[in-house]
C-alpha cells in the first residue's frame, strides 16, 4: 500500500510540474468545442441539442494527449523501469498513474464545462451530478487509456496507435456519458440518468480491475 | 569488471543480471537468488546504473531521489540529503533535471543508484560524461562500497580504473566470454592474449 | 518438415459447402412470404455472424493461453484468429448494410448487433495495427494478448450500451429468426464457413509462426 | 420479424446478388491472399534453410 502512496505522490508531482502542458491540453479541448460549432452552424438551438456530445468528443480527443504525455515521462529515460527495479509493485504504479490521469481528465472535463455553457448555451442546475458524470467518464477513459499509453509509448507510430486502440474500447463510456450529460442539460422526464450512471460504474469496475491485473505483463519483459 | 568492444554485450549482461531484461535461454543467480524465479528477491539486493539515467526530467534532483526513497523506505529517505552533498548536487537540488548537464545527470543517476543499500551494485560505464572531479567522487563511492563489503560489477572501457580497483575481470566479444582472470593481467582487448 | 495438408482440405470442403448452401438458398429455397427474395441474404449473413464471433472467441482463448502458457504457437494462432475475425466482422457489416438498404431504406440502421460488430472491427483491427508497430516478438505477443483480452471483455458492454442508446429501434430486426423451412441452406453454409475459417486460421497461424521463426532465427 | 410497413419487397434480387458477390469476393480474395503469403514465406524459409 505504501508503494501506492509513493507512486501517487510521484504522479501528482509529475502532473503538477507539467502544468503548462495541462493548460495547453485544455486549450486544445476548448478549440475542439469551437470547431464543432463551426461544423454545425450558428443556430444555438442545434448547438444546444448536441452540446453534451461536443463536450465529450472534445474531452475524448484531448484525453489522448494527456494519456500519451503521462507515459512519455516514464519511458523517455527508462524511469519506470528504474522504479520497477527498486523494487516497486507494477500494480501500485498502474493504479497511481491511472488515478492521477483520471483526476487530470476530470479537471480537464470540468474546465470545458464553462466553455460548453458559453458556446452552446447549454447549462444545467445539477452541477454536482454533472461533475459526478464527468468523474465517472474520466475514470472510464483513464483505466484502459493508461494501460494502452504504457504499451504504445514504447511502440512506433504511437500518436496514432493510442487513439486507434482506445477509442473503440471506450464507446460505452462515450455513449453513456453523452446521454447522461444530455439528460442533465435537457431534463430527464423518464428518469434514465440512473441507468446510464450504472453503466458507467459497471464499465469502470470491469476495466479498473482487469487493466490492473494485466498491467504488470505490459511493463515487465 | 567487464570489458569488451562496443556491442559486445556488456550492457545486456548487466541488464539481464539486474532482471531489467529477460534472458532467452539459461539462467543465473545473483546475491543467492535466481533471476527468473526469484526476481523480487534479486531486485531487493541489486542496484543498477544503466545507460539510461532512470530520472524524471520534469522533477527536480531532490524530488527524483525522494520518489525513489518513497519506495525504499525511511532509511533511504534519510540518506537523500547526504547523497546530494556527496555528489556535489546540493546547490542544484531544486532545479529540474531537464536543466542539468550530462555530467550532472550522471552524478544524480549515481546518487540514485547508491540510495539503496544493495549487496550487488552493477555500474554500466559510470565514468562516461563525468568530469575529473566526478571521477574522484565515483572512486570515493566505489571505495565506500568495497569497505561496506558490497560486490561491484563495473562495465567499462577505461582499463586503468578497473585494474586498480577490481579483483577479477572478464572480456566479452560478440556476447561470448573471451577471457577471464585477475584484473591485473588485463591487456587492451586488441592486444594478443 | 512434412506439413500436414488438413487446412487445405478444410478450405476446399468449406468452399464446396458454401457453394452448395448458397446455390440451395438462392434458387431452391422458397421465397419468404413478406421479405421476398431479400431474405436470401440471410443464408450468407447469419453464418458470417456466427463464425465472426467464433473467430474472435478463439482469439480470446489464444490470448489467454499465450499469456499463461508462454508458448509462441498460441501467439501465432492469436494472430491468425484476429485477422480472420476482423475480416469476417468487416464482411458482416457490409452484408448488414446491403440487407438494411431494401429493408429499412438506409444503408445503416444502427442495429445493436451490427453496430457492435462495427466497433469490433476497429477494436480488433487496432490490435492488428499494434502488432505491426511493435518489433520485439516477446512484447508483441504479450501486448496483443493483453489487448485482445481487454477488447473481448468489452464486447458485452459495447453491445448493451449500443442497445440502450438505440432504444428507439424497437422492432428487433434480428436477422436470426428464420423459420424452420429455411434451415438447411443456413446450416450448410454455417458449417461451410466454419471449415473455411478453421483452415484459414491454421494457415495464417503457420505463416505467423514462420515469420516469427525468421525474426528470432 | 416481418417489418409490416415494407410489405413484399420488390427488386430484392439486386441486393441479394450484391450481398453474395461481396461475400464471395472477400472470402476467396482473403483465402488467396493467405495462401500466397504463406507460400511466399515457405519459399523464403526454404531458401534460408538450403
Amino acid at each position: 500500500m505504501s508503494h501506492l502512496a509513493a507512486a501517487l505522490r510521484k504522479d501528482l508531482l509529475l502532473h503538477w510540474r507539467a502544468r503548462a502542458q495541462v493548460v495547453a491540453v485544455f486549450a486544445f479541448g476548448a478549440a475542439a468545442l469551437l470547431l464543432f460549432s463551426f461544423a454545425v452552424g450558428p443556430e444555438t438551438t442545434v448547438l444546444r441539442e448536441q452540446a453534451a456530445g461536443f463536450l465529450w468528443l472534445g474531452l475524448l480527443l484531448s484525453s489522448t494527449l494527456t494519456l500519451a504525455e503521462s507515459f512519455h515521462a516514464e519511458t523517455e529515460h527508462r524511469a519506470l523501469e528504474a522504479l520497477l527495479l527498486l523494487p516497486a509493485s507494477a500494480r501500485a504504479l498502474y493504479y497511481a498513474k491511472a488515478l492521477a490521469n483520471a483526476l487530470a481528465l476530470f479537471a480537464l472535463g470540468a474546465a470545458l464545462v464553462p466553455v460548453m455553457v458559453v458556446l452552446y448555451d447549454a447549462a444545467t442546475p445539477r452541477i454536482p451530478a454533472l461533475l459526478g458524470i464527468i468523474l465517472l467518464g474520466a475514470a472510464g477513459l483513464s483505466a484502459p487509456g493508461t494501460l494502452y499509453a504504457a504499451m504504445t509509448s514504447q511502440a512506433r507510430a504511437r500518436q496514432t496507435l493510442l487513439p486507434l486502440l482506445l477509442f473503440p474500447l471506450v464507446v460505452p463510456v462515450l455513449l453513456a456519458a453523452v446521454k447522461a450529460t444530455s439528460l442533465l442539460i435537457h431534463g430527464d422526464p423518464m428518469g434514465q440518468l440512473r441507468a446510464w450512471t450504472l453503466l458507467l460504474v459497471c464499465f469502470n469496475v470491469i476495466h479498473w480491475s482487469l487493466c490492473g491485473l494485466l498491467f504488470d505483463r505490459v511493463v515487465e519483459d | 569488471m567487464v570489458t569488451g568492444r562496443n556491442g559486445s554485450g556488456k550492457s545486456t549482461l548487466l541488464r539481464v543480471l539486474a532482471t531489467a531484461a529477460r534472458a532467452d535461454r539459461g539462467t543465473a543467480r545473483v546475491a543467492g537468488h535466481d533471476i527468473r524465479d526469484a526476481r523480487g528477491e534479486v531486485r531487493r539486493r541489486v542496484a543498477l546504473l544503466g545507460h539510461d539515467s532512470g530520472l524524471y526530467d520534469g522533477l527536480s534532483a531532490r524530488q527524483n531521489l525522494d520518489v525513489a526513497a518513497g519506495f525504499l523506505g525511511p532509511a533511504a529517505a534519510a540518506r537523500v540529503g547526504a547523497l546530494l552533498r556527496d555528489f556535489g548536487l546540493a546547490d542544484r537540488a531544486g532545479d529540474p533535471v531537464s536543466a542539468f548537464s550530462a555530467g550532472m545527470r550522471k552524478r544524480l543517476a549515481l546518487a540514485r543508484t547508491l540510495l539503496k543499500d544493495a549487496e550487488v551494485v552493477l555500474l554500466d560505464e559510470p565514468y562516461g560524461e563525468l568530469d575529473p572531479p566526478g571521477f574522484r567522487l565515483l572512486d570515493a563511492a566505489l571505495d565506500a562500497l568495497q569497505a561496506r563489503g558490497a560486490t561491484v560489477l563495473l562495465a567499462t572501457h577505461l582499463l586503468e580504473h578497473g585494474r586498480q580497483g577490481c579483483d577479477s575481470a572478464i572480456v566479452l566479444e560478440e556476447g561470448r566470454l573471451a577471457w577471464s582472470g585477475p584484473a591485473r593481467d588485463l591487456r587492451e582487448p586488441g592486444a594478443a592474449p | 518438415m512434412k506439413e500436414s495438408r488438413v487446412p487445405y482440405g478444410l478450405l476446399a470442403l468449406g468452399l464446396a459447402l458454401l457453394v452448395w448452401g448458397s446455390y440451395w438458398g438462392l434458387f431452391l429455397a422458397p421465397r419468404e412470404a413478406y421479405m421476398g427474395d431479400v431474405q436470401r441474404i440471410m443464408y450468407v449473413h447469419v453464418p458470417t455472424a456466427w463464425n465472426a464471433m467464433l473467430a474472435l472467441t478463439f482469439a480470446f482463448a489464444c490470448a489467454l493461453l499465450s499469456l499463461f502458457r508462454d508458448d509462441p504457437v498460441w501467439d501465432a494462432r492469436l494472430e491468425g484468429a484476429l485477422e480472420v475475425g476482423v475480416v469476417l466482422s468487416a464482411l458482416l457489416c457490409m452484408q448488414g448494410a446491403i440487407w438494411a438498404k431494401p429493408t429499412w431504406g438506409v444503408w445503416w440502421d444502427w442495429d445493436p448487433r451490427l453496430t457492435t460488430t462495427a466497433v469490433l472491427v476497429f477494436a480488433f483491427g487496432g490490435i492488428l495495427a499494434l502488432r505491426e508497430f511493435v518489433d520485439d516478438p516477446v512484447k508483441r505477443a504479450t501486448w496483443s494478448a493483453v489487448a485482445a483480452i481487454i477488447a473481448y471483455v468489452d464486447v458485452p458492454i459495447v453491445y448493451f450500451s449500443v442497445k440502450w442508446w438505440n432504444s428507439l429501434h424497437q422492432t428487433q430486426s434480428s436477422p436470426e429468426t428464420v423459420s424452420r423451412a429455411f434451415h438447411w441452406p443456413l446450416r450448410i453454409n454455417a458449417f461451410g464457413m466454419l471449415f473455411l475459417m478453421c483452415g484459414l486460421i491454421s494457415l495464417r497461424a503457420r505463416l505467423a509462426f514462420l515469420r516469427r521463426e525468421e525474426e528470432t532465427a | 420479424m416481418t417489418p409490416a410497413d415494407t410489405g413484399v419487397i420488390s427488386g430484392g434480387w439486386g441486393f441479394v446478388w450484391a450481398a453474395y458477390s461481396v461475400s464471395a469476393v472477400i472470402l476467396t480474395g482473403y483465402a488467396v491472399s493467405v495462401l500466397a503469403r504463406y507460400r511466399a514465406q515457405r519459399r523464403r524459409r526454404g531458401e534460408v534453410k538450403r
